[in-house]
């Protein structure tokens, strides 16, 4: 891949512990990766991360407490099944499941998210573009299709 | 292939000239629009007349329809006043002078004001519908077509005296000799020094003569229910009587099927219908 | 005139249209057909015992299209009338050829001429296939017409043995026949036998004398209720319907379009108002509305019935709800209202 | 067979005479045999129209959320329809008490396409019993075995026998074998990953998003569906293809652990969708992860309503 692959940034706003580490997501990612940021990953619907990956990511990372510390007691608990089996549904009718990834950061994990954003570019960018369920575009003009 | 301004789907470019808040608590907004082409305005005051609406149309966002609240002689623009509603209408109310927005128009069949000629006219409004009723009222004020009316009344109701819109100008209505103005507040409020009640009961005091008269009303749909049997009573037949309608519409060209009630659909044979052709349709308002 | 086109030249006579047109005719999918255009003759099938599932109506309206699209830093608009290539629509059965020319009554009037249906209709040619043996749950010569209903047809085609004779109506359909053997008389007499059956094998499925009148009484009866009971409120009668042609208009923000998809009174977002009132609320008056347009509005605006019998919403029903079986419960239903 | 309509005519009839329930859901007879209609007896003389059989393609528990809590409902219930009522109640859409379930032990349910397809529709006659389904066409006899016209979905029916029924009509069967079940689902797993999704978008590029699917189905009972949603708008209002995948994937999944496998979905599509391909996939997970299968019983909440620190975790790094 010539340019760097797109990713999206789902980020639970409590999960990077460290000051640097949450200036860094907020304001010096790299312009291929889209950051959303959210109040707990239970938040995420998995309408979210279809409508990601249908408007063409690469690969999708989703950062949020580790269950333990979730701010809101389970909200990452309750999120977890879904998406584990979400992830394997799309994995069933052809998604390639190597493109989410679903990292959970603790305490002591300071700067972990760089270093889990680096090795996930990589391990994407291998796969290439994503093409499977990528599927906006435009309409043919005046819907000539039929 | 149809050129360009065939295509009744396009919307014609516009400019916001002026933007105000018409209401205290900002849910009404007045735009001001003036054309981007001058061809495009010709086409316009061509057709238009008071009653008619266009669609407000921002790339992106969609469209809405809205009543036309100017009359044509006030100058080379059209005036929209904005409810904030839903979504569409909250976009709307961002937009500022200076900014682009689509419009497609004018839509509909206005009120019939030809047939109208010598008539004494009785104008009730309520609420935001008022709009179209003030772009009657102006066109009418005009002074070459004004001798064509005998009497004028307007009723105007809103629920407190901030949501009344057009103040400034309505103020000056108490001057004109050629004028009734009644307003009317729905809960009394210290200084107001009009009618206080709802716009029916206004209407029964204020006891328009139904002789040589049209009665045009518009409103929320629970205050036109309750108005047009009062006018019934006060002896208008209802022939006389108009309203405008309002129902989800889509195309605004009578082909989306939308806003179909019986055999009219109300972007192309309304909004403006008589009482008489009202009773007529199915009851499916 | 009329020719006679053998079964075994039609890929033939297809291949030779492929240089100057579009051809559209109805292709196998599943277990059903539907029109697509012609990539190679031999993908075409005429021997299905019913119409295309997909109504044609989509050739001329489709599902979706793009109205315009536009850039919204610099709020331009950019056109998005198609530029259709010549068409021939063939195949299509002269229920559904009705129907287009029933929609050319909303999309194609004096006031506003919608582009993007009439730059399509004005390129096509459409040639019908008569229905030899009309299927059971048809009911075309109840709304007027019949299984070899010339009208909206440039050609129609009637199936013979080995043949189909080919009756031409308009210029645009002589000329793509011209090259043809014209029918003797013979063949031309076993069509009209052909036709003649078909016509005979259909009974009336209900009585259209009074129906609208009839349907305008019971408009605030509760002979909706008990019909729409049962109803689940989806779509499928009034997509596949080749008449229905409501549309709603949305802008996709992230693919800077603003498109228009069919639309139905059957759901219940359709008439839902921004204040929140729902003038149409439950399935009853949906089911009331969907009947009413096509039976009673249809014949106010241009005096003809708005359902061409093509059977598809009996067919499709989820639940089996039969269009007939309704409307002859309307013109025996005597509910209070009119009693009083 | 047909002792079956008898006893379930008389079943009705004495649950209204003893006015145990205000309304029966079940079937009525139409004027083509091959389909019969939901319908809803609120008296006795109605019940000259009573129809069951195995054409009977609905899923009547669909019709459960369209009354008030304290209504009182008779409801014919097959294995599927029963399990579909049991989830409706844990997810407190009825109350069990305001409900009387008229259980019948399920043949599976015939699908009239497939008759369509072998016979056309001039069919004017149909019987049934246990193995065989006889019709007559034009005039003519036809008899085919029970399973050549099943539906694919009551091929894999797994609990034919409803099991929280107030009354049995006729004797339990015996259940069905789990692994014909996922033969189905197998099949598309061992594709490989090019292949699953053309399948994927060989079946949703069909689809016309009339919205039977959502509306057959009982289990679909939201106030506003997700497609609905004009603001913000996650899924493209059109037939463009993301539009009808992204259609596809939600629903299924919105599913999970609920879908009681009776492929009322399938048998609603106009468009031949081979819906149940999606949900099995779905329901073959939850019992695999979570040993759970929804309508079992009247208590136990799905697995998405509930979650512990053990759960399974694929995709965490």
């Amino acid at each position: 891949m010539e340019t760097r692959p797109k990713i999206v940034l789902f980020q639970c706003q409590w999960c990077l512990f460290s000051e640097p580490d949450q200036h860094w997501v907020d304001h010096e990612l790299p312009p291929s990766i889209h950051l959303v940021k959210l109040p707990c990953t239970g938040r995420i619907n998995p309408l979210h991360i279809l409508n990601a990956i249908q408007g063409g990511t690469d690969g999708i990372m989703i950062s949020g407490c580790r269950p333990e510390k979730c701010h809101y007691k389970e909200g990452n608990l309750s999120a977890l099944r879904q998406h584990d089996e979400f992830l394997n549904f799309l994995d069933y009718i052809g998604y390639e499941k190597e493109r989410v990834r679903f990292a959970w950061l603790d305490l002591q994990d300071r700067g972990r998210i760089q270093r889990e954003l680096a090795d996930f570019e990589m391990a994407v960018a291998k796969l290439g573009k994503a093409k499977i369920l990528a599927t906006r575009a435009h309409a043919p003009i005046g819907g000539e299709h039929v | 292939m149809p050129e360009h301004d065939h295509n009744p789907y396009n919307p014609i470019p516009m400019h916001i000239m002026r933007a105000y808040y018409e209401s205290n608590d900002h849910s009404l907004k007045s735009f001001e629009l003036s054309f981007d082409n001058h061809k495009d305005s010709e086409a316009f005051f061509k057709k238009f007349n008071p009653g008619q609406f266009c669609q407000l149309s921002i790339f992106g966002k969609g469209e809405a329809p809205f009543g036309v609240a100017s009359a044509a002689w006030e100058g080379e623009f059209v005036r929209f006043t904005v409810q904030k509603l839903g979504t569409f209408t909250q976009q709307i109310h961002q937009l500022k002078a200076g900014d682009p927005i689509g419009m497609r128009g004018p839509l509909g069949n206005g009120f019939p004001i030809g047939d109208w000629k010598g008539n004494n006219l009785v104008i009730i409004g309520g609420g935001c519908a008022f709009s179209s009723l003030y772009a009657l009222t102006k066109h009418i004020q005009e002074p070459n077509i004004r001798p064509n009316f005998a009497e004028i009344i307007v009723v105007y109701g809103t629920r407190n005296s901030g949501l009344c819109m057009y103040k400034n100008d309505i103020q000056s209505w108490y001057q004109r000799k050629d004028m009734q103005i009644h307003q009317a507040i729905d809960i009394p409020e210290e200084g107001w020094g009009h009618h206080v009640g709802y716009v029916p009961d206004v209407v029964k005091d204020v006891a328009p003569s139904p002789k040589n008269a049209v009665a045009v009303v518009c409103g929320p749909p629970i205050m036109t229910k309750f108005t047009l049997p009062v006018l019934v009573e006060l002896g208008f037949s209802p022939e006389t009587v108009f309203t405008s309608l309002e129902k989800r519409m889509k195309c605004g060209i009578g082909k989306c099927g939308r806003c179909n009630i019986g055999s009219k659909y109300i972007c192309k044979d309304g909004p403006v219908f008589s009482l008489a052709e009202l009773q007529s349709l199915p009851n499916d308002i | 005139m009329t020719y006679i086109l053998k079964k075994k030249k039609i890929n033939q006579v297809l291949k030779g249209w492929f240089k100057n047109y579009d051809v559209y005719a109805p292709q196998k999918v599943e277990d059903y057909s539907q029109f697509f255009r012609l990539t190679s003759a031999d993908d075409l099938v005429l021997n299905e015992p019913h119409n295309t599932r997909f109504p044609p109506k989509a050739l001329f309206l489709p599902q979706s299209e793009s109205l315009l699209k536009y850039d919204r830093k610099i709020n331009q608009l950019k056109e998005a009338i198609p530029t259709p290539k010549p068409r021939i629509i063939f195949g299509i059965r002269p229920c559904d050829a009705y129907a287009v020319t029933l929609l050319d009554t909303v999309f194609n009037t004096e006031e506003y001429s919608d582009p993007y249906w009439k730059t399509r209709r004005d390129a096509t040619i459409i040639i019908g296939l008569g229905c030899s043996e009309p299927c059971q749950t048809c009911f075309c010569t109840t709304t007027g017409q019949g299984p070899f209903n010339p009208e909206g047809l440039d050609a129609l085609m009637t199936e013979l043995e080995d043949s189909y004779s080919i009756e031409t109506f308009t210029e645009k359909g002589e000329k793509l026949f011209s090259d043809l053997l014209l029918a003797s008389e013979s063949q031309q007499r076993k069509a009209q036998e052909i036709q003649k059956k078909a016509v005979e094998s259909m009974t009336p499925a209900f009585d259209t004398t009074n129906l609208k009148h009839n349907l305008d009484q019971i408009f605030d009866s509760d002979y909706w209720a008990t019909i729409s009971e049962s109803c689940l409120g989806c779509g499928v009668c009034t997509f596949l319907c080749p008449t229905c042609f409501c549309f709603d208009i949305v802008d996709e923000v992230q693919r800077n379009e603003r498109v228009r998809n069919w639309d139905t009174c059957m759901f219940r977002i359709y008439s839902q108002e921004a204040s929140g009132h729902n003038p149409r609320p439950t399935r009853k008056e949906r089911t009331r509305q969907r009947i009413m347009h096509k039976y009673s509005y249809w014949i106010d605006h241009i005096g003809e019935i708005g359902c061409t019998g093509c059977g598809r919403c009996v067919r499709f029903c989820p639940v089996g709800l039969d269009i007939r079986a309704m409307l002859r419960a309307a013109n025996t239903f005597e509910s209070e209202t009119i009693n009083a | 067979m047909s002792e079956i309509k008898g006893k379930l005519k008389s079943e009705i009839e004495r649950l209204l005479r003893e006015d145990i329930v205000d309304v029966v859901i079940a079937f009525r007879k139409e004027d083509s045999p091959l389909r019969p209609q939901p319908a809803f007896f609120r008296n006795t003389d109605e019940l000259t129209n009573l129809e069951y059989n195995s054409l009977c393609q609905n899923n009547l528990a669909n019709y459960l959320t369209r009354f008030p809590h304290d209504t009182r409902i008779g409801i014919v219930v097959r294995g599927c329809e029963n399990r579909s009522v049991n989830a409706l109640i844990v997810e407190k859409q009825h109350q069990r008490e305001n409900l009387f379930l008229i259980g019948i032990p399920c043949h599976g349910i015939v699908d009239i396409k497939k008759i369509i397809k072998k016979t056309g529709e001039e069919v004017t006659e149909y019987s049934e019993n246990q193995d065989e389904i006889t019709v007559l066409v034009k005039g003519q006899k036809v008899t085919f075995p029970r399973k050549e016209l099943l539906h694919d979905s009551c091929l894999r029916c797994v609990h034919p026998n409803p099991v929280d029924a107030d009354v049995l009509l006729g004797d339990p069967l015996p259940e069905g074998d789990p692994s014909i079940a996922r033969q189905a689902v197998k099949k598309i797993e061992a594709m490989d990953r090019d292949e699953r999704y053309a399948w994927f978008q060989h079946e949703t590029e069909r689809c016309i998003r009339c919205y039977a699917c959502r509306e057959a189905c009982p289990m679909c009972y939201c106030t506003e569906c997700f497609v609905d949603h004009a603001a913000p708008r996650w899924v493209e209002s059109d037939v463009s293809q993301g539009g009808m995948q992204a259609w596809h994937i939600i629903r299924a999944f919105h599913q999970t652990g609920r879908c009681t496998s009776c492929g009322a979905c399938e048998r609603a599509c106009p468009m031949d969708i081979k819906l149940t391909y999606l949900t099995e996939k779905l329901n073959d997970d939850i019992r695999e992860v979570y040993q759970f299968e929804a309508g079992m019983d009247r208590e136990t909440q799905p697995p998405f309503a509930s979650f512990n620190l053990d759960d399974k975790k694929r995709f965490v790094i």
